[in-house]
């Protein structure tokens, strides 16, 4: 029976740096594989909508206007999406991917949370939809 | 004239706003050295004192089917005992403000009405934690109360006198009591964490057991004193035993190096325990604290009798 | 003109202590407990928050901050609400996980009332499932320079829990 | 064991109560009787002390015209790799079978769960009105038939009966829970202190009851892979994992050996992190927050190797219907070996310190022991029963995945208390790092997936692996179509706490709050509640339902050590 069995492992810690990351000031580079927001391709999307039908939380939504051309509108929300990576996987052309360096989604007001993609064939316009 | 002096002394230097300040740096030292025990940064200087405002500002909520001015009362109560506990105490190394013969026992009366006070607290609310909470609270009390009185006793036997100003006069001079009377430093310590409800001795307000203890109904000003005033005991406490057996408290280096040693010897205490249940701890300062005291007083007194100078 | 300036030195020291000490309880209405050992995980050495001030109370008496998780499901509504309401003035709600702010991967079960900013109001919303510590802990700064922006204390007054007339 | 021979004795000792019997699967075996029978089949059954009751399923077959519209009870009884199950059918207008709690006292609470969501009346079924349902639920109303609709669930508004607080003499009840910082999870216990022994225990849980069962009849497969995943934060990965493995057995996939042992891989990792977890709990709970601290810090460690592998720190969504989404590269393999070097240096040092330090020991050693048979008797799985001499490792018994080819050594201990389960939990990590490490050296190659059709072919399935807190039961019914008919979930901490609150039944009342973080309870994974009979107890009113607050629990028994008795 030993009284403060933790005595040495406390003393040294005392000498120790502390183990604390201090993330605002100095954040740690994160794992390439982490999975943050999602990210859409506008050129590689064929608008077969494989994601949207095997997105678990319904965080994805595809309105095709033209499929050849690629016209679309892609609503992406945030706040509905479970970071799974089942689309990515679903995608067979490779346009959706999951960013490693946007994880820090918080805000203070939920309609930040929805994003409108408008793809007019040309380039990729994002606007800031109220949700519908 | 000396009114004035009085009332500096009361509001400015050894009494009120020193011993505030002072306390509040104590409390940060404590929580700063349990996180570095515990391997984290721990938090910045200004901690307590922001505690301090956030919660002054804060709504205060008064339970219904409560006694109003109890309920209020009773965290001033606490706060002013522990304050002029703090004048009879060779604070900052300087002499007490205020001493007479006999200010020894006051002083112990003084520093036991905070206890009491949340006993009380607790007893006042109709929240099922916080009757759980008083109860261990007041067992706790009568468990460490009687060998913690019994190690202030020893020193002030020794210097015979009850004069806190004149038994610090006596450790200067004399080999430090430490050294003559270890059981006594021993029992005094940990009678001190066991007042304050420290990390081994805290049943009475275990989080995970009883969300608070007696505090739990207590926000805003009513929590802030009573947080304070434990505090200013903590400093209190550890000026008190240092001043007895660490060889006294000349002047204000000695008083900030013995009580930071102190500190830190309270705060390894605090984080190599686990909790110990309310009947551990009643049944720890029963059969150890009390013989040990006891022991401690014995054989002080014969060496007395027998002229030993000690 | 004495009173006003003493008016705002009060205000400023009142907003100081609250940006410097919030102290957090937590309540999980119906979380699969993986946002729950994230929120944990951020008081553990690691990441440390009593650096900031940050404390987790057992009392929401004693709390400035409701950190809650889950979707609300029908039992844990009426212990959500009451415990918000047990808190004391000035207080903020932090909503950690997607599904506490939509119902996430919960969507459409039959036990889940809605998500957490139907029953009380929300301040900040951190999605993810779980968020990472360190999105929690911009969370937990975001409502702080929230409050840093905001007007004095008086906007969520006891009349207005609900926040008045911002 | 091949499968006929383990059933050989079943079929002549239950002869007389079956009405006929047939294998779909090698390790199943199935046999309908009827709810007049179903007593005398499972008294004959218990005689021959085959195996454990595992779960009681029901389904409702549904008013479409292919089903004859009845409702099924499926009582599934276990040992090793063998299921065998007795089934009962019964009419969807009032169906009622009797209730078995006597004969398997874990039965109480899977049946209580039957009466609740599925409206089977079971007769003699002890305990209050409404265990993890809403009060304010409808009557009447059962989620998970087939006829359910969301606007027929209103809420009532049915006034919630006053919790605690009304006082009869002599007893002191307080409420503790859904908002109490002991519990990280909304749980709500109720007990009230009467007497000198426990007597009665009831847990109201239902916090975290969110309709998952119901939510997975109208999600397609893939989405329910997730979905199954979010049951509980800390075992996401195990829970996936079943369904898939029961899924694509019913749709004969074919998982590639190396998507097996990625698997297998983050399953221990899981462990590791789970066990870690524990320990720092458990050690908060007893105010040791130091070893709390130390804990999870190392645990970040493990939690590191996740994220790097995967992309989330706790739930990993590595599962795909047919194999896995990531690979373990050599840079990888490399940074879990280094993790798990350090992670075992820690964990000596942490069995050093729960098997002698003083202030520890005093709140474990010889505390909440469950002898060998009570174990057996009562049902318990996982460490828990593992530390009681009980070896029941689905790992070892029924090996699946990349078990097969790396054999798990069972971890087991005799001394069947608290220490017994921190130490065998300790050990469970240095097995699961020498696991990891083996798999890590031989890992087999070839590609991660095979696609799998989205239609999955018509059937049942019944899937068991080995949760790190016991044996994770998950039955699917498929009729065909792109969305499951059935899926049941019978969680570890189910059995757990009925064992243990059985066994703290005539146990010491001091010691009751550290039994219940013994078994590393998840309530999230458990969103039902237990009832139990109380045994005899001097002063109290045979039979009469009490209640006892958490605290209550703890302020009764230092008393009673305060009075001397050891």
């Amino acid at each position: 029976m030993k009284i403060a069995s933790m005595l040495n492992d406390v003393f040294v810690s005392l000498f120790k740096r502390p183990f604390t990351e201090l993330y605002p000031y100095a954040a740690k580079p994160a794992p390439e594989r982490l999975r943050g927001k999602l990210l859409w391709d506008e050129q590689k999307c064929d608008g077969c909508k494989l994601c949207v039908r095997d997105c678990p939380a319904r965080a994805i939504e595809l309105e095709v206007a033209d499929r050849a051309a690629k016209i679309f509108v892609y609503h992406y929300h945030m706040d509905r999406c479970i970071y799974c990576a089942q689309c990515v996987a679903s995608c067979k052309e490779g346009a959706l991917s999951m960013s490693s360096t946007l994880y820090h989604l918080a805000s203070a007001d939920k309609a930040a949370f929805t994003e409108v993609y408008r793809a007019k064939g040309t380039g990729v316009c994002k606007e800031e939809e109220t949700p519908d | 004239m000396n009114v004035v002096l009085a009332l500096i002394a009361l509001v400015l230097f050894p009494g009120g706003l020193f011993v505030i300040l002072g306390s509040l740096a104590f409390e940060y030292a404590d929580r700063k050295l349990i996180a570095r025990f515990q391997n984290r940064v721990g938090p910045r200087w200004f901690q307590p004192l922001a505690d301090l405002v956030k919660l002054l500002v804060k709504e205060e909520i008064v339970p219904t089917g409560v006694n109003r001015g109890l309920f209020n009362g009773l965290p001033v109560a606490a706060l002013a005992a522990s304050l002029t506990a703090a004048l009879y105490v060779p604070m900052a190394g300087l002499a007490p403000a205020w001493g007479f013969r006999g200010d020894l026992v006051v002083t112990v009366y003084l520093l036991m009405m905070m206890t009491l006070c949340i006993g009380l607290a607790g007893a006042n609310t109709l929240d099922r934690f916080s009757l759980i909470g008083s109860t261990r609270a007041l067992t706790q009390l009568f468990s460490y109360e009687a060998p913690f009185l019994l190690a202030l006793l020893g020193p002030s036997i020794a210097a015979g006198t009850w004069r806190i100003s004149e038994v610090n006069g006596y450790a200067r001079e004399n080999v430090w009591m430490i050294v003559t009377q270890p059981l006594g430093f021993v029992v005094a310590l940990i009678g001190l964490m066991g007042k304050l409800e420290l990390p081994p001795f805290d049943a009475p307000e275990a989080e995970t057991e009883i969300v608070s203890g007696a505090l739990t109904e207590y926000s805003g000003r009513g929590l802030a004193f009573f947080r304070l005033g434990r505090d200013v005991e903590l400093l209190v406490g550890l000026t008190l035993i240092s001043a007895f057996y660490l060889g006294g408290l000349a002047n204000p280096l000695h008083f900030i190096l013995k009580t930071l040693a102190l500190l830190f010897v309270t705060a390894g205490l605090q984080s190599l325990f686990a909790r110990l249940r309310i009947d551990q701890t009643v049944g720890l300062w029963w059969r150890a604290g009390a013989v040990l005291a006891l022991v401690q007083l014995l054989l002080l007194i014969v060496l007395k009798l027998l002229g030993v100078r000690l | 003109m004495m009173q006003s300036t003493l008016r705002k030195v009060l205000d400023k020291a009142a907003l100081w202590s609250r940006i410097n000490s919030p102290w957090l309880v937590h309540f999980n209405s119906g979380s699969c407990n993986g946002c729950d050992i994230e929120i944990l995980a951020t008081l553990a050495p690691r990441y440390d928050l009593e650096r900031f001030g940050v404390k987790l109370q057992g009392s929401p008496r004693h709390a400035d901050v409701l950190i809650c998780t889950g979707p609300v499901t029908r039992l844990a509504r009426e212990r959500l609400l009451r415990t918000y309401e047990q808190m004391p003035v000035p207080k903020f709600v932090i909503a950690v996980g997607s599904c506490s702010i939509t119902g996430g991967a919960f969507h459409g079960c039959y036990n889940i009332v809605g998500d957490i900013g139907d029953v009380i109001p929300v301040d900040v919303y951190v999605p993810g499932c779980p968020p990472r510590p360190e999105a929690i802990i911009d969370g937990v700064v975001q409502l702080l320079t929230k409050l840093k922006g905001a007007v004095p204390a008086r906007a969520r007054t006891a009349e207005t829990p609900f926040g008045g007339a911002e | 064991m091949s499968g006929e021979s383990a059933f050989s004795g079943i079929q002549d000792g239950v002869g007389p109560w079956i009405s006929s019997s047939r294998a779909p699967a090698d390790n199943r075996l199935d046999m309908d009787t009827s709810a007049e029978h179903l007593v005398g089949a499972v008294t004959a059954f218990n005689a021959l002390k085959w195996g454990y009751l595992s779960a009681i399923t029901g389904f409702d077959s549904g008013t479409a015209a292919p089903s004859d519209g009845h409702i099924e009870v499926l009582y599934h009884f276990c040992r090793g790799p063998s299921v065998a199950t007795f089934r009962v059918k019964l009419p969807r207008e009032d169906p009622s079978v009797p209730s078995i709690g006597p004969l398997v006292p874990s039965a109480v609470m899977y049946e209580r769960e039957l009466s609740e969501t599925m409206g089977v009346n079971v007769a003699g079924l002890p305990g209050r009105k409404r265990q993890f349902l809403s009060d304010d639920w409808p009557e009447k109303v059962y989620p998970l038939r087939k006829d359910f609709t969301m606007e027929s669930a209103a809420a009532t508004h049915a006034e919630a009966p006053t919790v605690g607080g009304e006082d009869e003499p002599g007893t002191f009840i307080i409420p503790i829970g859904p908002q109490h910082p002991a519990l990280k999870e909304p749980g709500h216990f109720e007990l009230a202190v009467d007497g000198e022994i426990v007597t009665h225990a009831n847990i109201r849980l239902g916090y975290v009851h969110r309709g998952i069962e119901k939510g997975a009849e109208d999600r397609s497969w893939v989405h329910n892979i997730y979905l199954m995943e979010r049951i509980c934060g800390i075992c996401s990965h195990i829970h996936a994992t079943a369904y898939v493995l029961g899924v694509e057995s019913l749709a004969g996939v074919a998982v590639p050996p190396r998507a097996q042992a990625v698997r297998t891989i983050f399953c221990e990792l899981e462990r590791i992190h789970s066990h870690l977890l524990w320990l720092g709990v458990a050690a908060h709970q007893a105010g040791f927050d130091t070893l709390f601290m130390y804990s999870w810090r190392d645990r970040e460690t493990v939690m590191d190797l996740l994220e790097e592998l995967s992309g989330n720190r706790v739930n990993y969504s590595v599962n795909l219907l047919g194999g896995v989404k990531y690979d373990i590269v050599g840079k990888a393999a490399d940074s879990i070996r280094r993790g798990l070097d350090f992670l075992e240096r820690r964990l000596k040092r942490y069995l050093k310190i729960v098997t002698t330090d003083e202030s520890f020991l005093r709140r474990t050693r010889g505390v909440g022991t469950i002898t060998f048979d009570e174990a057996n008797r009562l049902g318990t799985i996982g460490p828990t029963a593992r530390a009681s001499g009980v070896s029941r490792d689905l790992r070892v018994e029924a090996p699946y995945m990349a078990y097969r080819d790396f054999p798990v050594v069972p971890v087991l201990d005799s001394r069947c208390d608290l220490e017994a389960r921190f130490v065998v939990r300790i050990n469970e990590l240095f097995e699961s790092c020498r696991l990891t490490r083996e798999i890590l050296n031989r890992m087999p190659a070839g590609e991660l997936s095979v696609p799998a059709p989205r239609k999955v072919p018509e059937g049942e399935v019944i899937s068991r692996v080995e949760a790190p807190r016991g044996e994770l039961f998950y039955y699917i019914r498929s009729t065909g179509g792109a969305k499951p008919d059935r899926v049941k979930v019978r969680t570890p901490s189910l059995c757990n706490w009925a064992a243990v609150l059985s066994v703290a039944v005539g146990h010491k009342l001091a010691d009751i709050p550290m039994i219940m973080v013994g078994i590393d309870p998840c309530f999230s994974c458990n969103d039902r509640s237990i009832t139990l009979r109380r045994r005899g107890a001097p002063g109290g009113v045979p039979g009469a339902l009490e209640q006892w607050s958490w605290e209550d629990l703890r302020q009764y028994g230092i008393k009673y050590y305060a009075g001397g008795g050891r």
